[in-house]
This record gives C-alpha cells, structure tokens and sequence, in this order.
C-alpha cells in the first residue's frame, strides 16, 4: 500500500473507531448528565422556595431565567431567579428565591463561583446566604456592624467585594423578576391578584400619581391598573410604572448613547418625563432614572439604577437625602453652594451628593432635549 | 634588631589600595537597624506592648531561619547576625498590623527569609525585599488578619470597638480625612510601624546624613506620588485625595525610607534610582485611587523590584571619554 | 588664580601626610646598587655594560631598545658586579638588573653645561630628554621623550605640569615644589617649547598652600603658565582628570592625552628635565618619601636609583616597631612588596611601611549591590558589575562595558562596603584578556 | 518491564523531574479529592492510550502518528470526562476544564511519543502505569498539603482542631507553585545526597 493511502486509511479508521466509541459513550451518559443539571437547578430552586412542586422557566436573557414555582394545586409558591454577575475574580451563578409578590426574599443559593478561596468563596457559606432570607431588595451592605433593617445585609470580613457582588446580583434578580410580573401581560388568572393587592394595601394608597419614594422596593405598584387597548411600551412601562399609577400612554424615546426618555401620560392631561442619565460617581458609574412631571419639571421621583458608593449611603440619611428631591422643581442646587440651595449633602459624602444633583438637573436636560426631537 | 624582626615575620602582600574607607556592610547593617529605633518607639508607644513581642518575635525568627537554612546548606552561619536578617524581621513587624498574632509574624518573617532572600543565594542576590515577600505571603494567607487595624491606645477602649479604619481606606471607602496633624504624629490605625510620620523622618533622615540610603531615590519616589496625587487632585478635588494626604497617610514614608532604598534590590545607579522611584511612585498611585486595596506601597516596591534588573540595564553611567566631542572651556 | 570644579566621582581618603614639613634631605650612596633595566612602561633597556666593567656615574648602561623605552644610566662609579635577576618594585618577579658595587668615589661622567639653556631647540630638547632616560616620575615611568614628541597631526595647545600629589602619605612633590620651584618652572618652559605648546597650566591640590604660593613665585617669569588650584580629591593626580579638571576636555577612551592638545608631565619630570637640559645630567635619582607607622625617619629623601628599601630604611633609622606590609608608591595604587631587597626606580615615589595594625584584612563579602563604586568611579564605569562579570568568566563582556577604560585607581575598592577587592579582578581580567589576544 | 514502571515513580517522576503537565497539577490540586479524581482521570487516560498506541503502533505510518495519538488520546479524554460529569457532576464541576484538557497535557505525549509507540504492550502499559502513579502521587501529595494548610482538612475530614488559622495562599495558585517548588527542591536536595553517598 502506497504511504498516502495507508496514511489516510489508518486515520480514517482510527476516527471511525473513536467517533463511534464516544457516541455509543455519549448517549449512555447524556440523561445522566442532563439529569444532573437540571437537579442542580432544581435543588437549588427548592432550598430557596418552599413547597415546589413544579416549575416553569421563563428565559429572560443569556444570563437570567425565571422559575416559577407552584404547588400540588398549581399555585404560585414563589419565584426563583437563576442569574449570573460579576463578582470579584469571576463570574457569580446563583439562584435567588422570591415570595409570590417578587419583593421579599426567601433565599438564596450560590450556584458557581470563582471567587478567593477562604475568602469571597465564603459566600456559600449558610451564614451569609440565610441573612438573605426575608430582606427586601435592594439591599445594602454593611461592614462593621449589625445590620439593622431588612435592606441591609453583613459583609464577610475581607470579602467586602464579593459581598457587594452578590447582593447586587441579587438587587438585579429583584429587579428582572419584577420586569416579568409586572410589566408582561400576566398569564395567570386575576384569581392570583390577592397576593399582589396585599402587598400594595400594606402601604398608603394613592389614588393618583403621587411622588414616591424613590427607591423600587416598598412601595412599587407592581403593575399599572388597566392596560390600554393600544399596547404601550413595555420597556416605558417597567420603569414608569413605578412613579405613575394610571398610565394612559407610554412612549420611550431612544437616544443615541442609549439613555432613554420615557414619556407617560396619565389622566386629568399629566404628562410625566423619565429620564436615564448616568455618570461617575466617587466609587463606581451611577445610574439614575428622574421621573419628573411637566410643564415645571418637578420631580415625581428617582430610581437608583445603579450605584455603589461609599458607606455614608444606605446608613439611613441617604433617604432622607432622596426625599429632598421631591417635589422640587428643577434645576436644583445644594445648599450652602448658593443663596437658594434646596438640598442638603449627605454629609461626609458631599462629592457624592454634588454628582447626584449634577445628574438629577441633567435629567431635566435631557428630556427637554428629547421631547423636541419627539415634536419634530 | 629591626632586621632580625623583620625576616622572622613575612611581609604581607595584598592588592591595592591598601587603604579602606570604614564602611563595611556588617556596619551599614546594623546603622540601619539602629535607625528603625525612632519607628519602633513610636510603634510601641500607640500600639502597646504586643506590638513590641510581634517585632521580638519577627526578629528572632528571622534570624533564626536564617541561620537554619544556612546550616541546612553548610553555609558560614555567622551571615545569619549579619545585621540584614535582623532589618527584615523589624522592617517586617513595622509593616504588620499590631494586633496580629505573634505566630503569624513569625510565619512571614521566615517565609520572606527563606523564600524571599535565602532560596536566591542569600544577602545581595535577592530580587524581591524579603520584609515585603513576608508581608505579601501574610496578605495572601491571612487577609483577614492582615486588615484588621487597631485604634492607638486601643486598650484604652472597649473591647469590642477596638477595630478602625486606615486613614486610607477611610478616604477610599467613606469619604473620611484625616487631620494631617493626627498623620504626622501617627495617632492614627495602621501598621505598626508605618503611622507616624515624625518617627520615620528622624529614622530617615539619620539613614540619609549617613548616606546608607540615597535621597534621591526616596525623593523621587515620595516626589512623584506628590506630584501625580497633586495633579489629579487639582483635576477633581472633591473626588480625590490631597497630595498631602497621599504622603502622610499609609505607609508611603516607611516605605520610601526603608523599603524603596533597600539596597539589593533597588538600581545601581543614581539615574536609574530617580526612575525607579518614579515607577513605583506611579503603581502607588494607580493602586491607591484604582486598585482593589487602599494601600499600594507593598506592591508598588515589589512589582519595581522586579524591572530592576532592567532599569539596571538602562541606566549605565556614561563612561569617561565616550559619547561627547571632545574640547571645552578656555 | 581660583579653585576650580575638578571631576566627578572619586573619594577623600584619610590623606595622612606627615612628611610633608620635612626638607628633601640627601641619603649616602650605599655599597651595592640594583639598577633593573626595565625602570618604565614598555620594553626593556638593552644593557650596554658586562660583568666586571668599571662605570662612571651618569655613564648609560642600558639603551633603549624599541619605540616606547628609555636609557638607564649608572647612578655611581664602581664596578658591575653581575647582570642579573633581580626583585623588582612594581614588576611583581625579578627582572634583569645591572648590580653595580659602587667604588665610593662617585666619580662623574663629563657632564656638558648649557649656557643659554632656555633658548634650546625644540627637537635637542627632546633629544636631550631621551638620552638621559627621563621617564615619569609620577609613578607610571612612561618615557618622556615618547610624551614630547607628537605626531605631526596631533598639535599640542596645552602642557599641563601635574603638581596634584593626590595620593595620601607622598609628599615628594609637595617638597619639590616648595624646594625647587624655580627649576621646575624652568623645566616646565622646556617642555612647553619642546612640545611647541602656547599655554601652560599648574594643576596643585588645595591641600598644598605652601607648595602653591612657592610655584606663584617661580612661575611669574613665565606668563605662558597659570596655576590652578584643584579641589582636594583622589585621584585629582591621573591624566585624564587633571585634563578634565583643568581644561574640561575629556580624553576619549582608549585614547592619550595628546588627542585632545594637551601634554601632561609630572612636577619631578619637569625638574628631571631641566637638569638634563641645563646640566647634562641623566636621570639617576629621585626625591621618594619615606613614611608610615613602622619607618623610624619617616621623610622626603632624595635617592640614587638603585638603593634598596632596606638600606635606604637602615639609613634613616630603621624600623619603630614591625612592619607587616611594605608599598612601593601610594597606598591607593602603590604595590606591596615582599622582600626588602627591592631597589629604588625612577618611578618611585614613595616607600610606605606599615605595621600589622594598619594592614587592612577583610574577607569578601557577598556584593549588597549598594553603589558606592559608581558613585566614586572617576571612569564613570559600573566596577560591581564587571567584577561579577570576571568573576562569572565573561572577560569579553566586562571589556564591553569598559574594563580597559579602568585606571585601577582603587576607589571603588577603598569604598566598598563588602571588602571586594575590586581593582583585583580588573587586573586579573584585563591580564586573561591580554594572554587571549 | 519492571525498570519501566519504576522509572516514572521517582527517578524520571514527570512531575517533579520532567516538570510536565504542570497546568493541571497546579491548578487542581487545592484539595485531595480534586487531586484523586485528577490523577484517576490521567491514570485512566494514559494507560488506556498506551495500551492502544501499543497495539497499533505498527500500523501507523511515522507522517500521521502524532494525529494519531491526539485522537486515541482525545477519545479517552472524553470518555472519562462524560463519566465524571455523569456520575460525579460536583467533583466534574471542581475540576472544571481540567479534565478535557488533559488532551494537551504533556505527560500523555510524551509516553505515547516516547514510549509506548516504541514498544511492545506490556512494557507499554508498565510505562504508563508508572507514569500515572508519579503523577498521582505527586498531585496528591500536592493535594494534601494545600488543602491540610489551606483547610485544615484532608479529604473533607477536620484534621487541625479550630486553633488552626488556614492559610488562604495555599488555595490559591501562589500556593501550589511555592509547595511544588518546595517538593522539587526536596527531591534535588535528596537526590544530590544520595549521588553523595
């Protein structure tokens, strides 16, 4: 036989071999392996929801997938989000379990990570996960001391980092799970609605669009009352609806660095102005989103999108500091900076401070800016 | 009689010169561990007497570690009282937190002895200062321990709000200064060795009037994170720190006295001293203001440890009677 | 007349000159006189004389014998004893030497007077020079008759009369200044007019006053000369930094003096060559101090060439108390010496002997790579690294980073702090490469 | 035949001597059991290659032998991890790409190159079977002493009581390059003496 032919044939061979020795070996161990991971998932869905019984998944994005845990009967047990973040060296996969409202916690599971050993990998240790459990995103870190109120969590001692992480992917899943049972046209029955209305009648209700607090968690409306019969945007819808109860209307406006404006029309002729901006604080990028109402620009209220600053936030004073803004309209300008300054500074955190009024007063900006393009 | 007394004894023959300078590296040694006294003091003044044991007991330690892996190899263990082993215990101890448990202190300062100096062939062989090797297999093995800081006086308070905050990572994280007062007496959380400004500067300062160390290289260094924490702060006050404070606060001082100026490890020559300095300046302040921790002076030392030898390489003198026209004045 | 910058590197060693009050004093010729034949830089004089003939003081023995060599002549009368292997002071062996018994009448040779000595021509001048075996008396014994004449292209500007003196403990040419500046001065016009140069300079370390205010003096009859005051640092006295110094011209490496105009000759030399020039007389004595701890007379003798350590020591007094180390030149460069029996050459220009108290014995130490030798090489070179490049065996690479540039001027020994004796290995690897070649 | 199986356990040990495969050896071994499975999966894959390689080393032409081997080994490779991931999903998820990897470990090559093409099948699995326990051994070792320091533990059970601090390096990659640059200079130290002697 000539050596090319042998060449070839020898080769061939040997990959015809291999290739039939594996796939014999492939189709034995698939179940098992696809097994394995679907127990993994739903192991650790059920260590954060109690009484699953069943599940349905929803795939949100690449890195986020809903689980919506039922019972024998078929009801809503609860919510688990399966999400992936960056943590400190790596990515962080885990499983957040939500209460049938999707705002209080129920638990929480480290699926995969790679952080330090002995140190971020501490996250999977129960300690630091059972803290999770009945906290209301978002939550805080803190570091040094008892956490107090149920949005705040401790740091592992030298793990500040991946501690933060985690809880921001939490905040994130929080966030997503909201995106899905607020905002998306609810496949459940209206029979299902006492959970959320309870939720709703623990706080004042407002009969109209009154400014709220600024954070998502406590007192969100989860969905708008009635949707229109012409299908408003969704995306408009998330974020709005937090700030306006009846919304007759909503538009997003795309801009081009892809910080949206939102317009929302209520009744009574309100029109309502959202606007993403963003910029760098002292930590870490923030990310604002101002609801304000026209024709003056006062501010309905602001969402944190994304934030990391120092401690001096999220001791408490950091409400009351939000809190100013409302109501006021815009431009607005700290104290102590000029004769008619309207909002304090966080004290030991006047830089912050001064970014965030920055952003706030370019919030107005921007929309003006984009209700002119809309005109046009 | 002369005569006599001379053919019984023969004369000795060495090379020139055959006169020497009194320096002597056994004497530069210990001039140099005299002059931690100043830090040692007042490290052991704020932090008490455990921070005294965690300096005994890196000192014995390794001198001790020396001394057995010199005998383990046969080598001349008089080289373990050299003075040099005894630098890297207290240099070691100064940059510790006070309250670390003494065992741990002796597990760095053998690992820098061992794997920092004596693994590379001992005294003037060692790329990497062997006080910062320990520190730096502490912080990688014991990071909890490593960032637990202690007030000053700290037995003067409850035992359970002992604990602070470095100066620098309260700028870092909470937006907190320092009275620059409270920096230069060193009444403030940090490693032992590293608070107080006024100590170094005498220790310092007598390194220098007895020019074991070059100023320049501790000017350059101190200079540039000066200069580079200036600039930046005059871009954005309110988001960065003062120069000043860059200065003060950390152990920038401890390490621009005694770490940057070690002599092994840092360039030959002066020019290539200035930009030594210079670099690790600059990885002071990368790490500082964009780094993960709020102290950079460890790893800024050891990473231009490691471009020393090619600093070395490129900064050579210029040697006599190359590279200029020859001719001049008158 | 003002202090000047000087060079940059160097040391300040402890200077120790204890002789430097004490005159010039004459030593008896002694009985036996070992003259070797290799006296200077380059080859060896031919000798001129044989076993059993009577000589004259001043009568040449030994001729030159090559481009770069010098005459030798006889410093008394008396009778050669033999022709033979001798110690020699700085060859390190013993090397061919006419042993000459002296009669004790130290009869001269005819000396030929001049009488408008100061109007000699250029080129008599030089030939004067070369046949009374004048060589530089500052310690390197390069002939000087090579020195006077330059290539055609390579013009002298400058002479330059090297009164520096730097190393510690000689005061040779400190007395000789102060003493004999007159002649020096004259001597110094000599070689300005043999060299054809226009302008003259006399460079004399700070540490000199005495020296310097005698040289003004003698000096004023010569405005073509200025004196120069340099810092007190060694080694102020090499060529290259006296050049330096002086003229701020650098001579480029592995070149001379004369590449950049300029001629420097030693304080002694300059009266060496007067004396030949307006006497006649040939180069057979020395003025050499004597001194250390161990000497009893320690002082600035004026020498026949040929008289040993021994009894030139003898003479003044012997020794106080036991030497341990005997040097020939200065402490910074001179050479230890092993026997006694040595002779005085031509370039002798001190004979140290100190006791066992002040022999220095150190073991090398592991380098802690400090710096000092860079700081203080006057050579700009990097005298650790091309140690631990001789050390490792790579005498090519330590010639690249300038080995032969070294002039093993012993600072970068005296300073550090590990006791490596540096200038050792630059001459061990300079030697290997010399045997490569 | 028995030279050839003594020979990879010390004198020609791929890991400490050969200083091969060291990707997997220091990435791996933060913990015993890691360094077991790890060292089962190359013991696997090796002797099964070799054995192979052995058997059909006539009939390779010299031009395509090292496709060849990359494709018997590669098969093993897989078989072993599709194993793992099946009956030992979380040790399989602690060795993460370690295992497929193995493909590209130098050890596996170099014997099939070395040896195993060369000759006959017992001496060929002997070979590798040395090979495999050097490795072994020396991953597990390796294994012990990071996750004894680092843990506290050996093989999951507490063995320091709760006065031991763990040392976080020696989880770390710092960690196994200062242990395993510990054992090769023990086994210089050691084979110097013994040339001494």
């Amino acid at each position: 036989m000539k050596v090319e032919v042998k060449m070839v044939v020898v080769l061939t061979a040997i990959a015809l071999i291999s290739g039939g020795v594996l796939g014999v070996v492939y189709t034995k161990t698939k179940p098992k392996i696809q097994r394995n991971l679907e127990l993994a998932k739903e192991n650790a869905l059920k260590k954060v929801v109690a009484n699953v019984h069943s599940y349905e998944t929803k795939d949100l994005d690449r890195y986020t997938t809903v689980f919506i845990a039922k019972d024998e009967a078929g009801h809503v047990v609860g919510y688990g989000v399966l999400i992936q973040g960056s943590g400190f060296q790596g990515a962080i996969k885990l499983m957040a379990g939500f209460d049938t409202t999707g705002t209080k916690l129920t638990g929480l599971e480290i699926i995969e990570n790679v952080e330090t050993p002995g140190l971020g990998n501490r996250i999977t240790e129960d300690w630091f996960k059972k803290q999770f459990q009945g906290r209301i995103p978002p939550i805080n870190v803190v570091k040094g001391r008892k956490p107090e109120n149920e949005h705040e969590i401790q740091a592992i001692t030298g793990a500040t980092i991946s501690s933060r992480s985690v809880v921001r992917i939490v905040n994130l899943a929080q966030t997503k799970l909201a995106s899905v049972i607020g905002a998306a046209p609810s496949p459940e029955p209206k029979e299902q609605e006492p959970v959320d209305t309870s939720s709703v009648s623990k706080t004042p209700a407002h009969e109209e669009a009154e400014p709220l607090a600024q954070r998502t968690g406590k007192n969100r409306v989860r969905r708008p009352e009635k949707v229109q019969a012409e299908q408003p945007d969704t995306i408009c819808l998330k974020y709005m609806s937090k700030f306006v109860q009846k919304i007759l209307k909503c538009k997003r406006i795309p801009m081009p660095d892809s910080l949206d404006v939102f317009v929302a029309y209520g009744p009574n002729g309100r029109e309502m102005v959202g606007s993403m901006v963003e910029g760098t604080g002292f930590m870490d990028r923030i990310k604002l989103l101002v609801v304000m109402e026209k024709p003056d620009f006062r501010v309905v209220g602001i969402d944190i999108l994304q934030m990391a600053e120092g401690e001096a936030f999220g001791k408490g004073q950091d409400s009351a500091f939000w809190s100013q803004f409302i109501g006021h309209p815009l431009p607005v300008q700290l104290k102590g900076e000029s004769e008619t300054g309207d909002i304090d500074a966080i004290s030991g955190a006047t830089e912050t401070s001064r970014t965030v009024i920055a952003l706030v007063n370019m919030a107005k900006v921007r929309a003006e800016k984009a209700l002119t393009t809309l005109k046009s | 009689m002369p005569k006599k007394q001379e053919e019984r004894k023969l004369l000795i023959i060495t090379p020139s010169p055959h006169i020497k300078s009194r320096a002597d590296t056994r004497k530069v040694m210990w001039t140099t561990a005299l002059s931690l006294l100043p830090p040692v003091v007042a490290g052991v003044y704020f932090f008490g007497f455990h921070a005294l044991l965690l300096i005994i007991v890196c000192v014995v330690s390794a001198v001790a570690s020396e001394w057995l892996f010199l005998k383990a190899r046969n080598k001349d263990t008089s080289a373990a009282f050299d003075g040099s082993a005894v630098i890297t215990g207290i240099l070691l101890a100064l940059v510790l937190p006070p309250k670390l448990p003494l065992w741990m202190g002796a597990v760095g300062a053998a690992f820098g002895i061992i794997f920092g100096k004596q693994v590379f062939g001992g005294l003037g062989y060692n790329i990497f200062n062997p006080a910062l090797i320990g520190r730096a297999f502490l912080m990688a093995a014991f990071p909890v321990a490593l960032t637990t800081w202690v007030k000053p006086f700290y037995w003067r308070f409850p035992p359970d709000a002992i604990t602070t905050a470095t100066p620098l990572a309260l700028a870092k994280f909470s937006h907190q200064m320092t009275p620059y007062l409270k920096l230069f007496w060193g009444n403030v959380g940090g490693s032992i060795g590293e608070t107080s400004a006024f100590a170094i500067l005498i220790g310092g300062g007598f390194l220098i009037a007895r020019k074991i160390i070059d100023w320049t290289l501790t000017a350059s260094y101190v200079g540039t994170v000066f200069v580079l924490g200036g600039i930046l702060w005059l871009i954005n006050p309110q988001k960065y720190p003062d120069p000043l404070f860059h200065v003060l606060a950390g152990g920038l001082l401890l390490g621009a006295f005694y770490m940057i100026t070690d002599l092994v490890t840092s360039p030959l020559t002066r020019k290539g001293r200035i930009a030594y300095g210079i670099l690790a300046g600059i990885l002071v302040i990368i790490i500082r203001l964009w780094g993960g921790y709020p102290e950079g002076v460890m790893f800024s030392i050891l990473i231009a440890n490691a471009f020393r030898p090619w600093i070395d390489r490129i900064f050579v003198p210029r040697r006599f009677g190359t590279g200029r026209r020859p001719g001049g004045k008158r | 007349m003002a202090i000047i910058k000087g060079f940059k590197g160097g040391v300040h060693p402890p200077y120790m000159k204890i002789t430097a009050d004490k005159p010039i004093k004459g030593v008896d010729v002694p009985e036996v006189l070992y003259v070797p034949l290799s006296q200077h830089a380059g080859a060896p004089a031919k000798p001129l004389v044989k076993r059993g003939d009577k000589v004259l003081a001043g009568q040449k023995i030994g001729e030159i014998a090559g481009f770069i060599s010098a005459n030798v002549h006889a410093p008394t009368s008396g009778k050669v004893k033999n022709i033979l292997d001798h110690p020699h002071p700085v060859a390190g062996r013993s090397t061919p030497a006419v042993i000459i018994e002296a009669d004790g009448e130290d009869n001269w040779i005819e000396l030929k007077e001049r009488e408008d000595y100061l109007n000699t021509e250029p080129k008599e001048i030089v030939e004067i020079v070369k046949e009374a075996g004048i060589v530089g008396m500052g310690g390197a014994a390069f002939p000087t008759h090579v020195k006077l004449s330059p290539p055609p292209d390579k013009p002298i500007e400058f002479v330059i009369i090297n009164g520096a003196e730097c190393e510690p403990f000689l005061t040779a040419d400190d007395r000789l200044m102060r003493e004999f500046a007159d002649e020096i001065a004259e001597g110094s016009y000599l070689i300005l007019r043999a060299v054809g140069a226009q302008k003259g300079f006399v460079g004399i370390e700070s540490n000199k006053p005495e020296a310097i205010e005698a040289m003004r003096k003698a000096f004023s009859q010569f405005p073509q000369f200025e004196i120069v005051v340099l810092p007190t640092k060694y080694p102020q006295g090499s060529e290259k930094h006296l050049i330096k110094a002086i003229t701020g011209r650098e001579v480029p490496s592995g070149g001379l003096p004369m590449d950049v105009g300029v001629v420097v000759q030693n304080v002694g030399t300059a009266r060496a060559i007067y004396q030949a020039v307006r006497y006649g007389k040939p180069l057979v004595e020395r003025v050499t101090t004597l001194t250390g701890d161990a000497v009893a007379g320690p002082g600035n003798y004026l020498v026949r060439i040929g008289t040993t350590f021994r009894y030139l020591i003898e003479k003044t007094g012997g020794f106080k108390s036991d030497p341990a180390k005997v040097i020939n030149g200065g402490p910074m460069m001179g050479i230890a010496q092993y026997t006694l029996d040595v002779p005085v050459i031509k370039g002798t220009s001190g004979i140290i002997a100190f006791t066992e108290k002040r022999v220095f014995l150190a073991e090398e130490g592991p380098c802690i790579r400090c710096g000092k030798c860079i700081e203080v090489c006057p050579m700009f070179l990097m005298p650790t690294t091309m140690a631990k490049l001789i050390k490792a065996g790579r005498f090519d690479d330590a010639r690249k980073i300038g080995l032969f540039d070294c002039i093993e001027c012993g600072s970068c020994s005296f300073v550090c702090p590990a006791n490596i004796p540096l200038v050792q290995y630059f001459k061990y690897g300079k030697a290997e490469l010399r045997l490569r070649k | 035949m028995k030279k050839a199986f003594v020979n990879g356990l010390v004198k020609e040990n791929p890991v400490l001597v050969a200083l091969l495969g060291l990707c997997s050896v220091l990435a791996v071994s933060n913990t015993a059991i890691n360094s077991l499975f790890m060292a089962g999966s190359v013991t696997f894959v090796l002797v099964f290659s070799s054995f192979i390689i052995s058997i059909i080393r006539k009939l390779i032409p010299d031009q395509v032998r090292i496709p060849s081997f990359i494709v018997v080994i590669a098969t093993f490779v897989t078989i072993a991890d599709l194993f793992l991931k099946a009956y030992f999903p979380e040790i399989s998820k602690n060795l993460g790409p370690f295992v497929p990897l193995i493909v590209v470990n130098c050890i596996i090559l170099a014997r099939q190159e070395a040896f195993a093409s060369k000759n006959p099948v017992h001496y060929a699995v002997a070979d590798a079977l040395g090979m495999s326990i050097g490795y072994a051994w020396v991953i597990i070792v390796l294994g012990i002493v990071r996750e004894l320091l680092g843990f506290g533990t050996v093989f999951g059970h507490r063995v320091l009581g709760s006065w031991f601090h763990p040392f976080v390096v020696m989880l770390l990659p710092p960690g196994a390059f200062i242990t395993l640059g510990v054992m090769v200079g023990i086994m210089r130290w050691l084979q110097a003496k013994t040339a001494k002697s």
